[in-house]
């Protein structure tokens, strides 16, 4: 009996140990990889450095680059050079001034190589000149039109000079130094990461007293956090625990489309799949709305383009909407009467969708063998070998721009240029008509007139049809109602720099 | 005593030398490359090469080997993944493992124990019955399942417990019960059986005929001379718990080594995987050195002949 | 080796013991549902209806649809087709390769003894799931790698009881006998002591088909198991994690099918076990 | 008439008491140079305490132990690597029975079975049908009838068996039959029974016999002549009727006053001591016996006693009875 | 002469998986005080059974007793509950066994299992009860008790082992001392120690026992009494000297002239056809009349009861061996 009364009490205590007003918890699905912006290439670790750090610009809400540490830039007629006038009086968390100088130091260590992201910047930043000390000039290698984005992109993360000249590459994740809001605390792996609100913070002291993104790898138990007012923050919540979070008054459900699209490849230097007519077949026999009724109570969207709606760029295409008959037709015409077999590949998360694919392959006749790689295979298999040697042929992926812009999904994936093991071109495209719209895109930085090749781009990719084009998934982050201004951004990534309890 | 200590010592290195061959050579013979996926999409082959060279993926295997050896715990070695040092990646993970493990053995003992003398000592009746009903149940549950019922009823239900994650103390109960109550079972039915044995033994039967009271002769004679075998088992247990416990800590998202080691197989991140594997093993052999000693305390015919 | 009347004897005695009756029941059901899948499910396992995903048990769906739409006691009643065939088939194999090479050390001792089981202490000083999820990376997953995985880790279970057991019978007068009698050691290894040693190893294997079932469920859990969309008990309650408080049904019906097909086993085993030495039983 | 069928030569057994991976490895000598010669046809008895190694001897001759070093002759050819070397024929005449009926059958076979394997390894008979015959024709010598032919051996008594068991050795007819404390494990009745028909095919059969035993009633009724042996040495070998009525060796006269009498009128006062068998890790120096022996003298605690020969019916090792002639 | 013990008609059936093994068909026998009564018997001839069943460490279930009486001291011992039962086993009637090997508990120090008896019965502390273990070890002829005290059973001879069994046994002056086959397992020369060791303890501690054994050897050497036993009964009663010369029974007749004896040479040896009966479906009536000679009609269908049909000498038979071929 003694043991049971003992038991209760431990529990009451804990129970009741809630936290001061200005504390926020954030239950998060994963733990951070690395707090070095330049090195990190996975959303945890973008999350946490978004509030430590700031880049020269950063994303709005709806995916605009907004001025950040830059008050104001000025871009060349040829686009060549472009000028960023620096704000002042802003200090890192060491006390280093911010300057110029630390603006040429972050980036030069970028354009070096070797880092996981210097890819964004290397083959477009000739380099990086220091004007005077609140001005620094960037030195294009060709026009680029979607620079600022890749600015905004959380690589641009300015780390204080300090850091950057004591550190080596691994030393910097463990000493997080920015100019952001909140200042680093304490890492501990698989567990939490605690950050306070900077006081001297160059826009006023911050909405919140402190931060800790807890790892919270269950979905249920961070829906039961939000609920029990353990967490104030719990990011991808599950479509199925939505509804009962919406019903519930304390909580608010943040629905964001996100920027990735996900589609099955086609490897087109192997028949069938190098038949356009039987690429639109199989776009013609997927039930895209079935699809995500089933696996995200509609939380989804069919894809109606190569890129995701929120991304810049993005033009919407008519799509190919459910319609098995006429995808029997075009194999027919395409020489396939009876349908063929073949093996659709698949990583371990996608089973679910392979399964409906393959469904749904079947009714119109193609039969499609699922094979499951493990990630590393995977990876493996659709990069090793250039597409015509490699063994794929269908496989289920997904493609997001972590810069938010159209450039960073078409020419990646469809630059003839970019085929693998170099690339990720693994559909194996290569079409003198998309390569030259590539170029044109990529040079102009006239806004108007880089969305109409975009457009025109997009419309031409969905007609060649490399991909069965399946949906744009909705990303769900409950928020508590008390917390206010939470930004929730289409890169899946929840970022708290401007919010504040109630 | 020591004598029988160091020799069961010295058996134990050609095992651990066999081990950390085993625990090297599995991952080099899984396929995917560690580099590919660091490196991720939108990476081009010099980035690959240049990660390749870093982790010095490059050398030949042998060499990879000794360095391996030699690398463990000197924290030269780096997790590819996260190039942490591999000893900061696993030693929080491997002590949670053991305080999981521990709770775990501890619920394991006491229960399998408790009930195994009970159904022993009441042979053949409605308790013997239900108690090894229960740990027939206990042995045929498949862990995760256990688990996610229990998650099921106890927090999403009834929302006393936590469903995952490892913090507080109350965060132990759940993936505590769900791992030690197969353990529980197993640890019953062995005392149970060693029980019996013993009671049918002749020198049980000459202290009953000397007059000595039942409960002396359960408590006392028997229960020693039943330990020796179960003490085994519950080793052998908590050697599987340290490693084995790889679905339950899955259900529960609990940051133990055994789930580390699997998602590193996924990532093919070497030094983690080779070093979890390593130690993991070792646990298991140093956890039967100390069964194998515990059994020498109990049972004099074990130690050396005066 | 035994004639048909010895089976009977067997078959009597397995009526008898309550244990080994039930077990044998319980068996010999799940081996018929599987025999009959295609007769008795009443739907096709992999049949998709996407717009009733997830509903709870109905008339038409006596355990409810999976996130598919899949009828689950279709998916539930050929999942045992899957689980019996390839943990028998995985036993059966480690059986003959552990029992042969714990007889052969066991028999000839000296040096080989040292070897074999001195690399059986390094296998089993892993986890049985560590090392099957880790045979699973190498090969891939899938039926027959399944298979691998499993026998690769049970044949040291074998070898060692067929190990103790030889040891033990060799020493039988019987076999001197035989050398008596002019036999060869290998003849007499399989002729005369193997035979005699069955029974550890029959009520160890049946018990080990249960615990293979465990662990294919479990790879399955972890992802690991057979390639999609093949009806899998284990892999089919992975998709419960996610749905626990919407869609508690597709945790349940699953796990109630391996429990109940292990626990068969485990009383079938345990049964045999009283049957087969009767030291057990109190004289 | 009488030629030695079975000689042996110093023969001597060591085994290994290897008590721990790291332990030092200790000796002990079941067998000590034995020297022992066996005539054709006759039944000799090996009698001693437990531990004294006359089974070991036993197994050695039988070709189931290969000895540490001496050698033994069968019909004048040299058969020490009788154990190694498969001499078909050799292996034929030299035949074995058991001390526990229970384990010296093998379960899972039928009696048919049992007795027709050693006929076709060893080729006798031509056909199946003639070994039936021969089969059926040895079971009824031991006094079983055909319809125990397809029984299993769990379906017969103690006594049963041991007849099988003699069936078995006597079915590829040897010439030397070695029988390891054949009824030790039986019921007096049953015992009687079987030592009986031992007695018939040794006469039937012209059979050499070796009885090892520890009941030295047995070996008075079964056998011609007695060895009797003490930690892996034979201390004396004597006519029986010489040895029960005037043993030579003091160790011989000790066991046969141990020996309860079945009559109570011939009660005698038992010997007090509690002397036991030394351990053979460990043994005396010399003599053995010395230790326990009332005629112990100076000489016996330093050598160790060859056997000679006391009288026409009786060779002994010991010098105080050397010495008294 | 006062009776210590009698057992009247004791019947015991076992039940098993099998089916009900018919133990003990009727035992009755009686034992004088300072006696010592041989019960001889051979495989399945109940003796063990009936032993067991005086100290009750029989274990029930499975065993059944259906009817008859201990008489112990005057007292039907069994009507005595649990705890009363307890009190005597060690104080009043205790026992020792056959294998030496297996009759100590193999975990404990010899001093421990010996002063864990003595204290349970005398109430007296630790260091008094090893001091009398001490003296009792001395009374049993071991030479170095306290070295042998401070000894784990393993580490022991057999024939020490016994005796400690011995001393630990008598530790608490017992009034009877059953043994179960005490020699079987020891070497001739041992036997021959420890039957003089229990002739010793009969005269210096005043005890009756009961020997158990299959050697008739043993019983002719130490017995006043005997008790013959075949299939589950009790054949013949009566004291040793009797027995020898007139052995009425058939199956006694039979059995004495099956032993080959040592002191003479003889041809033949006689012997009792068949083998022992299965008790599972034992014949009926008397249970040896498919191995009996003298065997009538009426020994196939009612079972003879024990009759005393000369002063002291009691048999179950309706044609027994008179006269005739006296046994000399």
């Amino acid at each position: 009996m003694k043991k049971a009364l003992l038991f209760s009490l431990i529990l009451l205590f804990l129970v009741s140990l809630n936290f001061a007003a200005g504390d926020v918890v954030v239950a998060m699905n994963g733990d951070a990889a690395s707090l070095y912006p330049a090195d990190m290439t996975d959303n945890y670790s973008e999350e946490i450095c978004r509030h430590i750090y700031e880049g020269l610009v950063e994303f709005d809400q709806d995916m605009n680059v907004v001025p950040a540490l830059a008050k104001d830039w000025d871009i060349s007629p040829d686009g060549m050079k472009y000028f960023f006038y620096l704000e002042e009086g802003v200090t890192f968390h060491d006390g280093t001034p911010f300057t110029a100088e630390a603006v040429k130091l972050h980036f030069d260590k970028l354009l070096a190589g070797g880092l996981r992201r210097s890819s964004l910047y290397v083959p477009f930043i000739e380099s990086v000149e220091i004007i005077d000390d609140y001005t620094v000039l960037f030195r294009m290698k060709n026009p680029f039109g979607p620079l600022l984005n890749h600015l905004a992109h959380g690589a641009g993360l300015i780390v204080s000079p300090e850091v950057l000249k004591n550190y080596d590459k691994s030393e910097i994740s463990n000493h997080p130094v920015g100019t952001g809001p909140y200042t680093f605390v304490e890492w501990a792996k698989g567990d939490h990461v605690k950050v306070v609100a900077n006081d001297d913070y160059w826009k006023g002291t911050p909405g919140l007293d402190s931060i800790n993104f807890k790892i919270v790898p269950e979905a249920n138990t961070r829906v039961l956090m939000l609920e029990s007012g353990d967490s104030q923050v719990s990011d991808m919540i599950e479509p199925i625990d939505v509804p009962r979070l919406q019903a519930n008054d304390k909580v608010d459900v943040a629905i964001v489309p996100s920027l990735t699209v996900r589609y099955v490849g086609f490897n087109m230097t192997k028949p069938p799949f190098d038949n356009k007519l039987v690429r639109q077949a199989a776009n013609y026999a997927i039930n895209k709305k079935a699809m995500t009724q089933a696996l995200f109570r509609g939380y989804a969207h069919p894809a109606k383009s190569v890129v995701a709606p929120k991304v810049n760029g993005y033009f919407e295409t008519e799509g190919y909407p459910y319609n098995p008959t006429k995808a029997k037709e075009l194999l027919t015409e395409a020489g396939y009467p009876n349908g063929f077999d073949t093996i659709l590949f698949a990583a371990p998360h996608y089973q679910q969708i392979a399964v409906i694919v393959q469904s749904q392959l079947k009714d119109v006749g193609i039969n499609a063998e699922i094979q499951v790689y493990e990630w590393a295979s995977y990876m493996d298999l659709l990069y090793s070998k250039p597409p015509n040697e490699s063994e794929h042929t269908m496989y289920v992926i997904g493609w997001s721009p972590s810069t938010g812009d159209a450039d960073w999904v078409v020419r990646p994936l469809f630059d003839s240029a970019n085929w693998p093991p170099d690339g990720d071109n693994h559909v194996g495209m290569d079409n003198p008509e998309v390569d030259r719209l590539l170029k044109l895109e990529m040079t102009t930085f006239d806004a108007e007139k880089r969305a109409e090749y975009l457009a025109e781009l997009q419309q031409l990719l969905v007609d060649e049809a490399p991909w069965i084009f399946l949906y744009v998934q909705d990303q769900m982050v409950g928020v508590s109602n008390q917390l206010k201004d939470v930004m929730v951004l289409p890169l899946g990534v929840t970022v708290l720099k401007y919010a504040y309890m109630e | 005593m020591n004598n029988y200590f160091i020799r069961r010592l010295i058996l134990i290195i050609p095992i651990l030398i066999g081990v950390s061959l085993i625990s090297f050579f599995i991952i080099h013979l899984i396929p995917g490359d560690p580099a590919r996926v660091i490196a991720g999409q939108g990476a081009t082959s010099e980035d690959i090469a240049l990660i390749r060279e870093e982790f010095g993926l490059d050398k030949p295997l042998t060499e990879q080997y000794f360095a391996f050896v030699g690398g463990i715990f000197s924290g030269k070695m780096k997790s590819i993944s996260s190039q942490q040092p591999v000893i900061d990646e696993i030693t929080p993970r491997f002590w949670n493992t053991v305080q999981l493990a521990t709770f775990g053995i501890i619920v394991a003992t006491v229960f399998g124990i408790l009930l195994g003398i009970i159904a022993a000592t009441h042979k053949n009746t409605f308790v013997d019955n239900l108690s090894m009903g229960f740990s027939l149940i206990g042995v045929s549950m498949p862990i995760f399942w256990l688990g996610l019922l229990l998650i099921m009823l106890f927090s999403v239900a009834l929302n006393w417990l936590p469903a995952g994650g490892k913090d507080s103390f109350i965060s132990f109960i759940l993936p505590g019960i769900t791992l030690g109550l197969p353990s529980a079972a197993i640890i019953a039915r062995m005392t149970r059986a060693s029980m019996l044995e013993i009671v049918n033994q002749d020198f049980i039967r000459t202290a009953i005929s000397n007059g000595i009271p039942q409960k002396t002769i359960i408590y006392k004679y028997t229960l020693k001379n039943a330990m020796i075998p179960v003490v085994t088992v519950v080793g052998l247990q908590f050697g599987y718990m340290l490693g084995g416990a790889v679905l339950t800590e899955s259900v529960f998202g609990w940051p133990g080594l055994g789930r580390l080691v699997v998602q590193s197989i996924f990532t093919r991140d070497y030094p983690i995987v080779q070093s979890g594997i390593l130690l993991i093993a070792m646990s298991f052999v140093f956890v039967n050195l100390a069964v194998d000693l515990l059994y020498a305390a109990i049972d004099p015919r074990l130690r050396r002949k005066k | 080796m035994n004639h048909n009347n010895s089976m009977a004897i067997y078959w009597r005695r397995i009526s008898k013991n309550k244990m080994a009756a039930i077990g044998a029941f319980i068996v010999l059901f799940i081996v018929i549902i599987a025999l009959l899948a295609p007769v008795i499910s009443p739907y096709e396992p992999d049949a998709q209806d996407l717009y009733s995903s997830l509903n709870g048990p109905s008339k038409e769906h006596w355990f409810g649809t999976d996130i598919y739409g899949r009828d689950i006691l279709s998916r539930v009643i050929w999942g045992a087709r899957i689980s019996l065939s390839i943990s028998s088939l995985a036993v059966f194999l480690s059986i003959l390769i552990g029992v042969f090479l714990g007889a052969i050390a066991a028999y000839f001792g000296g040096v080989l003894d040292e070897i074999i089981m001195r690399f059986f202490d390094i296998l089993l000083s892993f986890p049985d799931i560590l090392l099957a999820i880790a045979i699973i990376a190498i090969l891939g997953s899938g039926r027959s790698n399944l298979i691998t995985a499993i026998t690769i880790y049970s044949i040291p279970q074998f070898a060692r009881i067929a190990r103790s057991t030889v040891v033990s019978e060799k020493t039988k007068e019987y076999v001197d006998a035989a050398r008596l009698s002019g036999e060869s050691e290998m003849n007499i290894l399989f002729r005369y002591v193997l035979p005699n040693s069955l029974s550890p190893i029959i009520v160890q294997g049946t018990l080990r088909i249960g615990y293979a079932i465990l662990i294919i469920s479990g790879l399955g859990f972890l992802g690991l198991g057979i390639q999609p969309p093949a009806a899998e008990w284990g892999t089919d309650l992975s998709i419960a994690r996610t749905y626990l408080r919407a869609a508690p049904h597709t945790g349940i019906f699953p796990g109630i099918a391996i429990f109940i097909t292990v626990m068969g086993f485990n009383f079938f085993g345990d049964g045999l076990n009283e049957i087969l030495n009767p030291r057990m039983k109190d004289r | 008439m009488n030629n030695t069928i079975l000689k042996t030569q110093d023969l001597r057994k060591e085994f290994q008491v290897r008590v721990g991976f790291l332990q030092k490895e200790r000796k002990i000598t079941a067998v000590d140079n034995v020297n022992l010669n066996i005539l054709q046809s006759e039944t000799i008895g090996l009698v001693g305490e437990s531990g004294c190694g006359k089974t070991t001897l036993g197994r050695i001759l039988a070709g189931l132990l290969s000895p540490t070093s001496g050698r033994f002759f069968y019909k004048e050819k040299e058969i020490t690597e009788i154990g190694k070397k498969k001499n078909k024929q050799i292996r034929r005449e030299i035949q074995m029975v058991f001390q526990d009926p229970f384990s010296s059958l093998n379960p899972r076979m039928t009696v048919s079975d049992i007795l027709s394997r050693p006929l076709k390894v060893f080729k006798i008979g031509k056909n199946a049908k003639e070994r039936t015959n021969m089969v059926l024709e040895t079971l009824e010598s031991v006094g079983m009838k055909s319809e125990h032919m397809s029984r299993y051996p769990h379906e017969f008594s103690g006594g049963q068996r041991q007849r099988i068991a003699v069936a078995r050795s006597l079915i590829v007819n040897p010439d030397f039959i070695i029988l390891d404390e054949p009824t030790s494990a039986l019921d007096v009745s049953v015992q009687a029974q079987i030592l009986n028909l031992l007695l018939d095919i040794k006469n039937n059969f012209q059979l050499t016999m070796l009885l090892i035993t520890h009941d030295l009633s047995v070996a008075r009724f079964q056998c011609d002549r007695i060895a009797v042996m003490y930690m892996g040495r034979i201390v004396e070998i004597s006519d029986k009727e010489a040895l029960f009525n005037s043993p030579a060796h003091p160790y011989t006269r000790i066991l046969l006053t141990s020996i309860p009498r079945t009559d109570p009128a011939q009660r005698r006062e038992k010997a007090v001591s509690t002397g036991e068998v030394p351990s053979l890790l460990n043994p005396p120096s010399g003599c053995y016996f010395a230790p326990r022996c009332p005629l112990k003298m100076d000489i016996c605690e330093r050598s160790a006693p060859e056997l000679k020969r006391v009288n026409k019916h009786q060779t002994c090792a010991c010098f105080a009875v050397e010495n008294k002639r | 002469m006062e009776r210590i013990l009698e057992v009247k008609d004791l019947k015991i059936q076992f039940d098993t998986e099998e089916g009900t093994v018919y133990a003990l068909e009727n035992v009755s026998f009686h034992l004088n005080k300072g006696e010592i009564l041989g019960i001889i018997g051979e495989t399945g001839s109940g003796k063990s059974v009936t032993a067991s069943a005086i100290n009750r460490i029989l274990p029930v279930p499975p065993a059944r007793i259906v009817n008859g009486e201990i008489i112990f001291q005057g007292k039907d011992v069994l009507q005595y509950k649990r705890e009363e039962m307890n009190r005597i086993r060690g104080k009043k009637i205790s026992m020792i066994f056959q294998e030496p090997m297996t009759a100590l508990n193999p975990v404990f120090k010899i001093k421990e299992q010996m002063s864990d008896v003595i204290m349970h019965h005398q109430k007296i502390n630790r260091k008094k009860a090893v001091k009398q273990a001490t003296e009792m070890l001395e009374q049993v002829r071991i030479p170095d008790p306290e070295m042998v005290l401070d000894k784990y059973p393993h580490e022991l001879s057999g024939g020490m082992r016994q005796r400690v069994m011995i001393a630990t046994a008598l530790s608490c002056e017992a009034d009877l001392l059953i043994a179960d086959e005490p020699t079987t397992a020891l070497d001739v020369t041992t036997q021959d120690q420890i039957l003089a060791l229990i002739q010793d303890m009969r005269k210096n501690l005043d005890i009756s026992v009961i020997l158990i054994t299959h050697d008739f050897g043993v019983v002719a050497e130490i017995c006043d009494t005997v008790a013959v036993m075949y299939g589950g009964s009790v054949v013949e009663f009566t004291d040793i000297y009797t027995l020898t010369k007139k052995p009425y029974h058939p199956y006694s007749n039979g059995l004495l002239k099956a032993i080959p004896p040592v002191d003479q040479t003889i041809e033949k040896l006689n012997t009792i056809p068949g083998s022992v009966p299965n008790l599972l479906k034992p014949p009926p009536g008397c249970r040896f009349h498919p191995r009996c000679e003298n065997a009538l009609e009426k020994c196939k269908i009612d079972p003879p009861s024990l009759t005393e049909i000369e002063e002291n000498h009691f048999i179950a038979c309706y044609n027994p061996i008179k006269g005739g071929e006296d046994n000399e």
